[in-house]
């Protein structure tokens, strides 16, 4: 895929580390502030998506090709799940909390919500990024 | 009080912005007008937070900054004319 | 006055029935689906508001008044439903989406007339 | 023909948008009434209110609405995370013979 | 009871479907063979053993609620297992298992088998999920999981038919959806609480007035899914376009599921408005325009939609009558349609798998080539048109006896959907005549000289459903006595909330 | 010294989580160190190129130190300017697109006047052309089409301490 | 005081907000627009994160609009540009009474 002009490359270039690094801020802090595992992993996805708009195809793949995405998805899904098993390994619940809460307000509260939030963030990465790619294959037309 | 009479003036600025989104002759026009107003928006929601004294309208300014960003790169892209190819 | 919010949001379902039920385009249709969804969204969110409400999230200073903060916040439950929901439409988009790239590429157009199953 | 089923058509959405409006305007409580509801319980029972005084000690985690997504209704979040699971397992299907020839 | 089973049903799919890509790449790597098809089985089989085990408490009267979370019920989401949950989630269990067996070799000229079991585990997960929740949102969250699975599972063929199958259905199913949440919206703006139980408790205290527009939501929404008639464009086209497998477990699961859905809302939610009128006025409309569509088909497949249009009109008409006899009746038939139409899909499917094309006109003398899968689909087509010692007849006796004692109380209606549903099944046998005479009877094309019987795996199947037609109809006090909690479930909403509530 | 580009990607990362999280809790440091290194690893290559060495060099700071300065200038009189044609009742503007030659040869250089070319109101960098690059400018008050003049009015301001930053 | 520069910021960025919209409004083709929009994002929105962020005295919310105005200060040029090539590649012409084109000359 051809890419943009260099202002929009060089751009492109630098941006990605923040907004990735901002995608992991919001997944991370998704039980403190606004936000959470969803809208972080959209704002991942979003920043390689900036790559592919910027750059063609090949930039992105060589980060997060296309099983590899496959894979993640399946782990983060899978994390939830196991996450969710704990608690029926406690003894407790399906999805009952079995982490200690930690200090209010702090970065390690919550129990296993920022956990479960994670997996989210990975997952949800890997889910809109395989979209997208499966999306421009599709545009390209199947040989 | 100063926070709302400045509320008022962005909505009419806003206003005028969503008028030339609606009569914009080309699709440059419209997205112009759009990136005007989602710039506004941002204001807005700053304001919003200083007014309430809560830094987390932030986080949501910012994303709402690159994901406008990002939405008027895949636009140019695709008026580029080329596509989006493989 | 008391309903603006509510009202606003049955317009937007109206709008995007409109669209689905009179629109002959298939990015049109699925353009009528998202408002469609997204009037609902509205309307559930718009369910949980309180007079001067203020985020359901407790911020540095407020935390030595937590009464105060559960006299004033809004209803999470509404927000939380809605995030589901947004994510669940989003795929809904994403799936039709891609099935309305298939079709363009059998029939070269979207327009409804031209594709064959949609005319009964 | 057709005229008479556009315009069938357009008198079955605006009796729904009118109805729906009739109904919002007619029934529902007044917006921003949020621990009132209909029925008579007493305001402070209302479940919004109780999670809103509960969560943070019951769930440790600042953000109320995060303990309604994955502490009271988590169940429901990981629906949420199956269907984007299923919504990309269905795109991957549909393009998967593009994708072979990668 | 297996310890934490209600959970338990719905995290092993949905397990499994989170694991099935892995395997996929896994094996694919390594070179192992049909590694995904024993996986999902082994999946499908132990929900077998799960549901079935929650069995004996449920049909000793119990109502199992799980909490999730451990949260108390109206805050947090629980699961409610009353008779009626149980009784669809054996027919979904049951059906899917049998299913996925079929798939093995049926789908094998497929590609792309990957995805296909993912979906088929996820629409599984999706189905119980509906099926055991007692938390109104979250039963539209697992309805969407299914819906979207069935979508893509629609699409899974990609040739044109497919293609647009999947669109029509996925617009007009995702409207459905859409008024369910809104009617779930409603519900929370005017009572507060998303519990089946807290809302059931909680709604009698309404003007009635307040709550027809929820209730007209839920049952345009829930009918969609259904196809009850003015709303039925998509199935057709979705059953023919959609996997033979697929349209199977559609015909069964689906429609078993949705029929659980509009059941447990209208009855339990609304259940104090007399609604029982309405859903078998719409009922006897399905039932006689199905058939009638049926009856013009060329097309086996869309013939058995349009039948299965008209089969579900029969179960609303039965459980809209609101007697004991009649709920009794409506579910039996349920479970009865889930059986057969299910085997007759899967014929069609055999014999799309070994001639290629389920047009009728193509078809023709297929009786000496697969003499088995003949003498099935006559048993099938009997059994669906109520011809007596089968167990559509006895059903379909149950339903008519339900309109004749309504009739004798003094509503002169029952009589008329006794009436009704009389010509229908004679209409019924008609078209599944026809379909029977041009399908393995008459002139043999002569490039179908060289058939073969079916496949023995996807045979198996066929016969198991065969056998239990015919078990059904001999001994339909089984099929009652089945029926029987489930029907009880449903006109004890008292118990309901009173569990669903933790006992409080 | 592209052994350097790692940690020094790193820091820039850390530092910007520390801007976002704005608290020095022990916590959100250890978290943000990890995820920073993280980040790091997977994008080092994008953010710098070349060596690290002579990135600090005083020169370099004084010009990065000054230019703010002159930027703000210009877009104050760039800012006055447009403000006055959009309230004029005859809008007495001639726009146009001239090419403005520049003697910028990095990457970061051009990107850096296009910007500020952008940035100021009156002036919108159109198009980069590559090899001997030069910028097609839109020019809401076409003075001059020659090439000199008009990289005389529009680049000079900004290129003089871009060379410096940039080189 | 520093409320005093808090609201001059807010001000000079409503007046510029107001007046770029006129311009948006007004401006008789895509370019002249773009840069009537570059009044509204650097006169305008930017200079009210920046006013709002001080407004309550500097503190851990004046950091996070600082880096919103950091934010849009970097991303609007290049949006702007993109847009302003694609429009140009995509055959939009300019305003009739332009003066010179020297990008389609050169092209031909």
């Amino acid at each position: 895929m051809a890419g943009m002009s260099p202002i929009v490359r060089t751009t492109a270039r630098l941006l990605f580390p923040f907004t990735f690094l901002f995608g992991a801020y919001v997944v991370i802090h998704g039980h403190l502030t606004p936000g959470g595992g969803f809208p972080g992993g959209v704002i991942i996805a979003a920043s390689f998506v900036m790559l592919v708009l910027a750059y063609g195809i090949e930039r992105a793949q060589e980060r997060v090709g296309f099983t590899r995405a496959e894979v993640l998805e399946s782990i983060g899904g899978l994390t939830i799940a196991i996450l969710g098993l704990f608690g029926l390994l406690a003894g407790v619940a399906f999805l009952q909390n079995v982490f200690p809460l930690g200090e209010f307000g702090r970065l390690f509260s919550g129990g296993n919500l920022p956990l479960l939030y994670l997996a989210v963030g990975v997952k949800v990465t890997a889910g809109i990024l395989l979209i997208f790619y499966a999306m421009l294959f599709g545009f390209g037309g199947e040989e | 009080m100063m926070i709302s009479i400045i509320l008022t003036i962005l909505f009419g600025a806003s206003l005028l912005c969503a008028l030339r989104a609606a009569l914009g002759p080309t699709a440059p026009d419209r997205v112009v007008a759009i990136e005007a107003l989602v710039a506004l928006m941002i204001g807005v929601l700053v304001l919003l937070g200083a007014y309430y004294n809560a830094s987390i309208y932030l986080d949501v300014a910012l994303v709402y900054a690159f994901l406008a960003f990002l939405g008027t790169l895949a636009i140019a892209k695709y008026l580029e004319g080329q596509g989006v190819e493989t | 006055m008391m309903h603006f919010n509510y009202i606003i949001a049955m317009l937007l379902i109206t709008l995007g029935l409109y669209c689905l039920v009179l629109k002959r385009n298939l990015i049109k249709l699925i353009i009528g689906l998202a408002i469609l969804t997204d009037g609902i969204h509205m309307f559930l969110i718009s369910l949980g508001y309180r007079m001067e409400g203020i985020a359901a999230i407790v911020t540095d200073e407020m935390t030595s008044v937590p009464s105060n903060f559960a006299a004033r916040a809004v209803d999470p439950v509404p927000q939380a439903l809605v995030l589901t929901s947004i994510v669940i439409n989003v795929c809904i988009l994403a799936l039709a989406l891609s099935l309305s790239i298939y079709a363009y590429r059998y029939y070269g157009t979207l327009e409804l007339e031209k594709i064959r199953r949609f005319k009964e | 023909m057709a005229k008479i089923q556009q315009a069938l058509a357009l008198a079955m959405v605006l009796t729904t948008g009118a109805l729906l409006i009739l109904a919002v305007t007619l029934t529902m409580p007044a917006f921003g009434s949020f621990p009132q509801r209909q029925i008579g319980e007493s305001a402070e029972d209302a479940i919004g209110q109780q999670i809103l005084e509960n969560a943070p000690e019951q769930t440790g985690a600042a953000n109320v609405v995060t303990s309604v997504v994955w502490g009271y209704r988590g169940y429901d979040t990981l629906g949420e995370a199956t269907v984007l699971f299923t919504a990309v397992v269905g795109v991957v299907m549909l393009f998967r013979v593009a994708r072979r020839s990668e | 009871m297996i310890p934490h089973a209600p959970i338990l049903a719905i995290f092993l799919p949905l397990f499994a479907a989170f694991l099935m890509p892995i395997i996929g790449i896994l094996s694919r790597k390594r070179g192992v063979n049909h590694a995904r098809e024993w996986v999902a089985i082994a999946a499908v089989l132990a929900e077998l053993v799960i549901v079935g085990s929650m069995l004996s408490e449920v049909l000793s009267g119990q109502i199992i609620l799980y909490k999730l979370g451990n949260w108390d019920p109206p805050w947090g989401i629980a699961l409610v297992i009353d008779g009626l949950g149980l009784f669809a989630a054996l027919i979904v269990s049951g059906i899917s298992a049998l299913i996925v067996g079929y798939s093995f070799v049926s789908m094998e000229k497929d590609t792309g088998l990957d995805q296909y079991y993912t979906l088929l585990m996820l629409m599984l997960a999706g189905m119980m999920g509906v099926v055991l929740t007692g938390d109104v949102f979250n039963l539209y969250v697992f309805f969407e999981i299914m819906s979207i699975a069935a979508y893509a599972l629609v699409a899974f063929r990609r040739n044109w038919q497919s293609i647009e199958a999947g669109l029509k259905y996925l617009i007009i199913g995702s409207l459905g959806t859409s008024f369910i949440i809104l009617g779930v919206a409603f519900l929370y703006g005017l009572a507060g609480s998303l519990n089946i139980a807290h809302l059931a408790q909680n709604l009698p205290f309404l003007p009635a007035t307040t709550l027809i527009l929820p209730l007209g939501l839920f049952v345009i929404g829930l009918g969609i899914k259904i196809a009850m008639v003015p709303l039925h464009m998509w199935m057709p086209d979705a059953y023919q376009a959609a996997p033979p497998p697929v349209a199977a477990l559609f015909s069964g699961a689906t429609a078993t599921v949705g029929l659980y859905a509009m059941l447990r809302v209208v009855y339990m939610l609304f259940g104090a408005f007399g609604i029982g009128a309405m859903l078998a006025g719409l009922g006897l409309v399905t039932m006689v325009l199905g058939a009638l569509m049926a009856l013009v088909q060329r097309d086996l497949k869309r013939l058995l939609a349009y039948s299965s249009i008209s089969q579900i009109g029969y179960v609303l008409a039965g459980v809209g009558l609101g007697t004991t006899l009649g709920i009794q009746g409506g579910l039996f038939h349920l479970l009865n349609n889930a059986i057969y139409k299910t085997m007759l899909f899967m014929i069609a499917g055999t014999v799309v798998y070994r001639v290629g094309t389920s047009n009728m006109d193509k078809l023709g003398g297929l009786w000496k080539n697969m003499p088995v899968t003949g003498a099935l689909f006559g048993v099938g087509a009997l059994a669906i048109s109520g011809v007596p010692p089968l167990n559509g007849f006895a059903s379909k006796w149950t339903i008519y006896m339900a309109g004749v004692e309504a009739g004798q109380g003094g509503h002169w209606p029952g009589y008329a959907i006794t009436v009704i549903a009389l010509i229908t099944s004679a209409l019924t046998l008609a078209y599944f005549l026809k379909a029977f005479s041009n399908i393995f009877l008459g002139q043999r094309p002569g490039h179908l000289a060289d058939v073969k019987e079916s496949p023995r795996s996807m045979m198996f199947p066929i016969m198991l459903l065969g056998v239990l037609c015919v078990v059904f109809g001999i001994l339909p006090q089984i099929g009652i006595d089945l029926v029987r909690p489930a029907q009880e479930a449903l006109m004890n909403s008292g118990g309901y909330i009173s569990a669903g509530l933790g006992g409080m | 010294m592209s052994s350097a580009r790692l940690p020094a990607t790193f820091l820039c990362l850390w530092a910007t989580w520390m801007i976002l999280t704005t608290s020095l809790d022990p916590q959100e440091l250890v978290v943000g160190a990890v995820v920073s290194a993280f980040i790091a690893v997977v994008s080092y290559e994008f953010l710098f190129h070349g060596g690290m060495r002579q990135k600090l060099h005083p020169k370099r700071l004084a010009y990065a130190m000054a230019y703010p300065f002159a930027y703000t200038w210009a877009e104050i009189k760039a800012h006055a300017k447009v403000i006055y044609y959009i309230l004029h009742p005859r809008m007495p503007i001639k726009p146009g697109i001239v090419r403005v030659p520049t003697e910028l040869r990095s990457d970061f250089g051009i990107t850096g006047l296009a910007n500020a070319i952008t940035m100021t109101p009156g002036t919108l960098s159109v198009d980069v052309v590559g090899e001997e690059p030069s910028l097609y400018v839109h020019w809401i008050n076409v003075d001059t089409t020659e090439p000199d003049q008009t990289n005389m009015k529009i680049a000079r301001p900004f290129e003089r301490f871009l060379r410096g930053i940039f080189g | 005081m520093i409320e005093i520069i808090a609201y001059v910021l807010l001000g000079i960025g409503t007046a510029c907000a107001i007046i770029g919209a006129i311009g948006i409004l007004r401006f008789p083709d895509v370019y002249n627009r773009i840069h009537a929009n570059t009044v509204v994002v650097v006169g305008g929105a930017i200079f009210l994160v920046l006013g709002a962020g001080i407004l309550g005295g500097i503190s851990a919310f004046t950091v996070k609009a600082v880096v919103i105005a950091l934010f849009l200060f970097l991303t609007s040029p290049v949006s702007s540009h993109a847009i302003a090539r694609a429009a140009h590649k995509s055959g939009i012409k300019l305003w009739p009474k332009s003066v010179a084109d020297k990008l389609e000359e050169e092209k031909r």
